[in-house]
């Protein structure tokens, strides 16, 4: 009970000022034969830290770690060396364990991070505004969808067939729900994105076109086109980046014409972590648009002696005001996941991010013309950043399966996403980051030759 | 001195990071760290094309992007810490909201390679531990509540909320039920009523009794076969016991609706009463307000949901199945595991990070802990209550015992002093103040949450601080306007912010 | 070049005002043939984090972790849990990177935790006043012959043979160079200490007498005769602890009437870190002794507002005031691991310090006895606390290197300490705390049984 | 709000920790967190004799000792740190003390469990890579300061100056002189003369030249039969590089004697010029200062003495061997390895955990990195001397670059202001103080290591603050004995706490 400050002297000099005889009695309240008065039987009671360590220890050992094979996996979570100043600085007690910035005149803290850290969101994706974060990038491309359904007050959804299947997933459940019709189909295999065909499939219903960049398939493509061609039609575009490092190397979204630019920020500063909690990352280029989009922001202001200060703003959008005509029920940020991500933007700067971006690609280009010499395997992509698709000649699931036998984690199988028999299972989605090594590379060339021997 | 803004100091030739230059490395005298445990690919190892293969999207513009050195970095962020109250730094009374100590072997738990270092879409046989780890906190949420098994993937305590609405609708839709109402009461917390609209109700309110509970009488009275379900929050947002919840669950059923449970204030009852016991088909747990996950200066949550037998079936996707190999975890819609699944609400499989630390957090305090836990919070609640009634309006207070939270009113201040003064006034005092106007059904509510964290020194203290500051608001002291004033700032202009936003440094 | 924030840009600035041409220039007074215009070759250039995290964990993993075997090593580090909230305190910036507190005004933080810290050892050690900490437990235990020899102006050294082997060596070199007698004999395998024997060779000549409790054979006994029989001879009693855990159980030497009392500290907070940075423990049972102390000394005072605050003291004692007439030419003390001390024993408190002590005893009286039914074995120690000395029929360096051989860390042999063929080599010490557990006993029950048939 | 003493919050029936009770083990439902992965012995595990085995020596009585539970102690600390100024909190430029940024890289390593938890007699095969860790960066030290070995066990700066001073007079005993001299200059860090004379030797100054160096033609008068070393800093506690160190080398040598450098200012000329060169025999290393390892309040240190070929055979016990097998740790005096060894200066081999992170420090570097960082610690330091000259006395200013300090004095002061008021009046500006009254030979001495670490925009705000504070020294401004106001306490009576010492709580 180490948590617990309180002594029983203490407990009983509190029951007596309070006038109650035990603690079990100021719970008169719950119904007697429903109270129970002991704890629970059949778990176990408490322990002490050591034993908890060892017990936790115990269960992360029956995992195989990231940094302990070769490891090629992306498809929406990217693996990337976060500098250790930025978990030292997010441990600060007082970013870890402060609340919600409700009173702002001692949080300033997290206010100017957040401040900084949507000015940094917003340049990242050329966009002129980012709100203070949300929950994941799958909730933010759901709520992006909502919010062009809200502006445009149409309330059908084209999807990229490159979006993240788990993306399309919740979207689909969301809109079943909510009333938003989706329109979607599967990706084909083919080197280019489904831009220009989604551009002619726009028509006067449409509320908002989806698409990710890279995409799934690790493909990029101009966006330019389609954003002219949503405009044309009074739609919105929305663009999903899962990779935000590729923004280092890319052409931002919004440079392109992209109205409302979400993304996934896990792969600065978060880390895997298993897949959550990661970062969902929320911008609009349009500064008009603010009033209609979700989650906290941060705005400047100036206190009772003319400092500058900063708040949290514009939340008659939200639902602790505004309750069931809020813009969403959302009523947290991901804080300390946002502060990791600004600190490892304000560590790496555009000097940084840039550099980066170049030893992803640099090593990417390696890798997948590496791979494309094992026989049997076909590179998919002619454009790509730090993922490509590799064809291979069988069900890449039991091939991620084979390989991870040899210790060897080798991409994702997209059977996992798409099992239909439908060729989409033979196909492998390879990341490189700048945590790979020669070595690395040589072995999963090696490991995918044996295995598809 | 005041911190800037990193757009102010930093620029974008400045990085805190190095990159191995090919150069160097092929050089080979830049490549001693790397001896024995692997090399970066040298641009002479093997063929590189010229050129990139981007597709022509190169970002060629400078995009503006301020960096800072590694010493300038950590100035940066421990100067603008220094500036924030935290839990770290004393009492932290936000009702509601239940700021409790974050213990450190959490913190140590979630960083062990083992978890933190794991893709969400590794082979099963590489996870089995994660999934153990899932496994062994569902049984005991379930446990703890007396449900019938748990949704574990949502992302806060809202999601979780959307998540069990959601659950309830596909029920009612499964039996062929197009239900269209959902029946909240006044003092809810926002989230309710916006999830019931978000999932595509009507809301509509239940009132209060003048004792702070919901009418079982109107309820009864409302209930119909277009209700789906009743939101209600137990313990409740005026801090007190719902103490005809079982009735009103019997009520509701009998209905052929739904209850969900709010379960923001389970940390007051946690190991004393069962949720499933009162009726309760779906509630979200907050993990970082009964099982101490940190707050991070707002995020992030996670909202695990227990649900009842009824509900189980169309729990979202995915979830762990425990076979005699291991786990499982089932991820598509059309897997045989899950054909009433209402589907998936974000990408993976939920809060790892936090699922580490609550895991560590319950085991540490287990059954017997969780009990006291929930004990201490609501003796240390009564205390302030009794301690401070006298000089602060207890709406409540006549009626019994509190559970977890004091609820005071501005009832008895003098003319031109708000609960917003008392507040700021705590701030000067080197306390942070309670939840100010929520609930919204008391009149400049103050909600006080001490938790069970807080020693009966530290609770004295702030006793005397309020009391002395509750005079002081009796009385009208003027100088109440002018709080803080030994804060990092004064008074924030809020209405300046919200009229001409600057939402981006526009440097 | 993470870590410097200069670009070029400012230095062309600064130089200018400067007025140098270049950094070179700076460096005129170089005698220009010895000037190195270029980084030293052969050795590598600047190397990323990743690289660098890369290469130390390749290292560290070189090395067989406590953590990863049953593990029994004492004599003088001693591994007990060392709880989370420690490690995360000490990281603290504001306490990890400041300086020794010089400016008190704004180092009131250290300078209260070092109060604390003094108050905290002197109890435990059951004397009047502790210093701030110095190096470690061998250098605490030559200051404090040195002090004795100030205080009684005589220069001779009784040692007990149980005192640690180490520290018998540091006080031989030092006394070689400082013109001090040192008396010393190797141990011989007794249940009981020499403290009787002691006793009897003090004379007019001692200047002290130093004993260990529990000494390097885990024998414990009461020195209460012993320090009668000092202080009838005008000697000092100086009493060695490198178990501080110990006295959450044992009476303590400065109860028994020692009048120097130091220590070893490393065992609550600091961790086994292979030998060092370690904690030296000080302190003195009479208050009039405190000028003759050696290393820093906290001590309460007011400010000019009469608000209580703290601040280094007596440092007319000190090298940086009194140089060649110091105490001590020690100029720094162990402030980083006299806080982890100082908050683990915050976070133990006297009833969590005696229940540790109490677990620690009763797991090493399990241990004792299982291993003494192990073919071959005897135990020597009748008492104890957490470490005994088994007699083993071989050379135990050979027995240690074995079961190391079999992943088992076994204990530490004394022939690694007295390899002089008397007997003494055919023993091992065994400690046991809290971090053992029952399955760990029986695989060291088993594997001596099998390294010894 | 005061933080109390742990003594007045804590009392000796609370605690922050938890042990597992044999009885609530036994019965199995406390066991749930040792599954799988060990358990703790209970009470019928085996055959527990009666009572305990302490040998009588129980500890009956209390003895006072206060513990908190975990929320009050991670509390207590965290507002004793807000009262800490640190390098972290903004520049600290203490003079002769180097206060440079800590990377974090170095504190997550020094953490990794193959460092922090080796127990330092395990047998050798079961810490190579520990073993390789000293090797490597014994190599380092060797390499950049150009001299034949390192003994790496000395626990700090001090005991290093012990150690070469012993290695010193071991070398002279070995050949059978009993020189009993030693030579330091004015201006030596106390711990030079303190050192000597713990060594058994008899301390003489030499002095300085009017431009703050050594006085080589007084050290050359006094060199003698009698001498046995010459104890020198270089750079200088004046900031200056000693130019004829070279020639002072070769006279010492001429003379039968030995040279000493105090390395604690090598951080000025790493990577530029290596000691070796210079003439030099033995020399401590500071790893904090020119490494980077933590100050942490004041240690621990680490103090590796790198030796010239007289003096190598003479080292101190332990040090590692490299075989064709691995590393070897030679502990043992009759080592054939260690003929001549002076003996061992304590117990095990030296700080480990500061070894892994200067070595840390050293790759992320690089020889091209160390040597940026000599050249940007002198640049910051000239700038400071230059921007500030003509408002504060630059006592040697005129007579060319300084090296990685700026010093100045306390000519030019109104009449009753101090170079104490100066630097308090500092804090008020929210800047740590620079070294005061050090060295001896300046009077009022203000010393100023900016330190490499330290951006222009810092130095600038920096040096306007110190400009401002001395145009009100020079005008008299009496409001500066009242610095500082600002600081978590005002001026603290010394004089009391000397006069009256209270070293530990009373209560």
């Amino acid at each position: 009970m180490r948590y617990l400050p309180l002594t029983d002297t203490d407990r009983a000099a509190m029951l007596d000022v309070i006038g109650a005889p035990s603690i079990d009695a100021l719970f008169a309240d719950v119904p007697a034969d429903l109270y129970l008065d002991k704890p629970i039987e059949g778990l176990p009671l408490h322990a002490s830290e050591m034993a908890v360590e060892r017990h936790m220890r115990a269960l992360s050992k029956q995992n195989l770690a990231a940094a302990d094979a070769p490891f090629f996996l992306g498809a929406g979570a990217y693996r990337h060396h976060v500098p250790a100043s930025v978990d030292h600085l997010i441990q600060r007690g007082e970013f870890l364990t402060a609340y919600t910035p409700y009173q702002p005149e001692i949080a300033q803290g997290t206010l100017q991070m957040l401040f900084e850290f949507q000015s940094q969101v917003a340049r990242l994706f050329g966009c002129a505004v980012a709100n203070a974060s949300m929950y994941d990038g799958s909730t933010a491309c759901w709520e992006a969808i909502t919010m062009a359904g809200r502006v445009t007050k149409r309330r059908k959804a084209i999807l990229s067939c490159g979006l993240h299947p788990h993306y399309v997933s919740t979207a689909q459940t969301m809109a079943r729900f909510e009333g938003h019709g989706i329109d979607y189909a599967l990706p084909t295999l083919t080197a280019e994105t489904d831009f220009a065909a989604l551009a002619d499939k726009v028509d006067g219903e449409t509320g908002c076109v989806v698409v990710q960049y890279p995409d799934i398939l690790g493909r990029i493509g101009d966006m330019t086109a389609l954003a002219d061609a949503c405009h044309a039609a009074g739609a919105l575009l929305v663009a999903v980046v899962t990779e935000p490092v590729a923004l280092g190397a890319l052409k931002s979204p919004g440079e392109m014409g992209a109205d409302i630019v979400v993304g996934e920020g896990q792969a600065l500063g978060v880390g895997l972590q298993f897949g959550g909690p990661y970062l969902g990352l929320f911008a609009v280029r349009d500064p008009r648009h603010v009033r209609q989009m979700p989650g906290r922001l941060c705005g400047e202001t100036v206190d009772a002696e003319g400092k500058r200060g900063f708040v949290l703003t514009l939340s008659t959008r939200e639902q602790h005001i505004r309750r069931e005509k809020a813009t969403s029920n959302i009523c947290t940020n991901a804080g300390l996941c946002a502060l990791a991500f600004s600190v490892h933007m304000t560590l790496l700067g555009e000097k940084g991010l840039r550099a980066l971006a170049a030893e992803n690609h640099r090593l990417a280009c390696l890798a997948a013309d590496r791979l494309a010499q094992v026989p049997g395997v076909t590179a998919l992509n002619e454009a790509f950043f730090n993922e490509f698709t590799l064809v291979v000649p069988c069900d890449a699931r039991q091939l991620v399966r084979d390989m991870a036998g040899k210790g060897v984690l080798g991409g994702v199988s997209l059977g996992k996403f798409y099992p239909d028999g439908q060729g989409r299972e033979n196909s492998l989605v390879v990341a490189v980051t700048e945590t790979v090594t020669a070595e690395d590379i040589e072995c999963l060339a090696a490991t995918l030759q044996e295995c598809l021997a | 001195l005041e911190e800037p803004l990193v757009f102010e100091i930093g620029n974008t030739e400045t990085t805190g990071v190095d990159f191995p230059s090919p150069l160097t490395l092929a050089g080979g005298a830049g490549g001693g760290p790397d001896t024995g445990s692997g090399s970066t690919p040298t641009a002479d190892s093997s063929r590189v094309r010229e050129g990139n293969r981007l597709g022509g999207l190169d970002r060629s513009e400078s995009f503006g992007l301020p960096g800072l050195s590694e010493p300038e970095t950590v100035r940066h962020y421990t100067r603008l810490s220094r500036q924030n109250y935290a839990i770290d730094c004393g009492i932290f009374p936000l009702g509601s909201c239940t700021m409790k100590h974050n213990p450190r072997l959490n913190e140590k738990v979630a960083r062990m390679p083992g978890f933190s270092d794991l893709h969400p879409l590794q082979p099963e046989s590489t996870v089995q531990g994660a999934l153990g780890v899932i496994d062994e906190l569902a049984h005991w949420l379930v446990s703890l509540t007396g449900m019938a098994g748990v949704a574990m993937s949502p992302k806060a305590g809202a999601h979780g909320e959307l998540c069990g609405i959601l659950t309830i609708r596909a029920a009612l839709e499964a039996r062929g039920d197009a239900r269209q109402v959902i029946l909240v009461p006044e003092s809810a917390h926002g989230t309710n009523p916006a999830t019931a609209a978000f999932a595509g109700y009507a809301v509509e309110n239940i009132p209060a009794t003048a004792e702070g509970r919901v009418d079982l009488a109107a309820l009864e009275a409302r209930l119909g076969p277009d209700v789906a379900a009743v939101m209600i929050t137990n313990p409740n947002t005026c801090g007190l016991f719902e103490r005809e919840m079982k009735a009103i669950s019997d009520a509701v059923h009998a209905a052929g609706a739904f209850v969900y449970c709010d379960g923001a204030n389970f940390n007051a009852v946690v190991g004393r009463v069962r949720p499933g016991d009162l009726g309760v088909d779906a509630m979200h747990i907050n993990l970082h307000k009964t099982f101490s996950t940190p707050h991070g200066g707002g995020g992030p949550g996670s909202g695990p949901v227990v649900l009842s037998e009824a509900l189980m079936p169309f729990a979202p996707l995915p979830f762990v199945r425990k076979t005699d190999a291991g786990f499982d975890l089932i991820e598509e819609e059309d897997d045989a595991a899950a054909p009433q699944s209402f589907g998936r609400m974000a990408a993976f499989h939920g809060q790892m990070g936090m699922f580490t630390r609550a895991l560590a957090y319950i085991l540490s305090h287990g059954a017997d802990g969780l009990r006291q836990v929930s004990g201490d919070a609501v003796l240390n609640a009564n205390y302030i209550l009794r301690r401070c009634e006298d000089v602060l309006d207890a709406p409540f207070g006549a009626t019994g015992p509190c559970m977890h939270e004091a609820l005071f009113s501005d009832a008895g201040f003098a003319e031109g002093v708000a609960t917003l003064d008392l507040a700021k006034a705590l701030i000067d005092e080197g306390f942070h103040p309670m939840t100010m106007y929520f609930p919204l059904v008391v009149h400049g509510a103050m909600l006080v949450e001490p938790t069970e964290c807080e020693s009966k020194a530290t609770l004295d203290q702030f006793i005397m601080a309020l009391r002395s500051i509750a005079e002081r608001a009796r009385a009208g002291d003027e100088s109440l306007h002018q709080a803080p004033q030994l804060a990092p700032r004064r008074r924030l202009d809020e209405t300046l912010a919200a009229r001409r936003p600057v939402l981006a440094w526009e440097g």
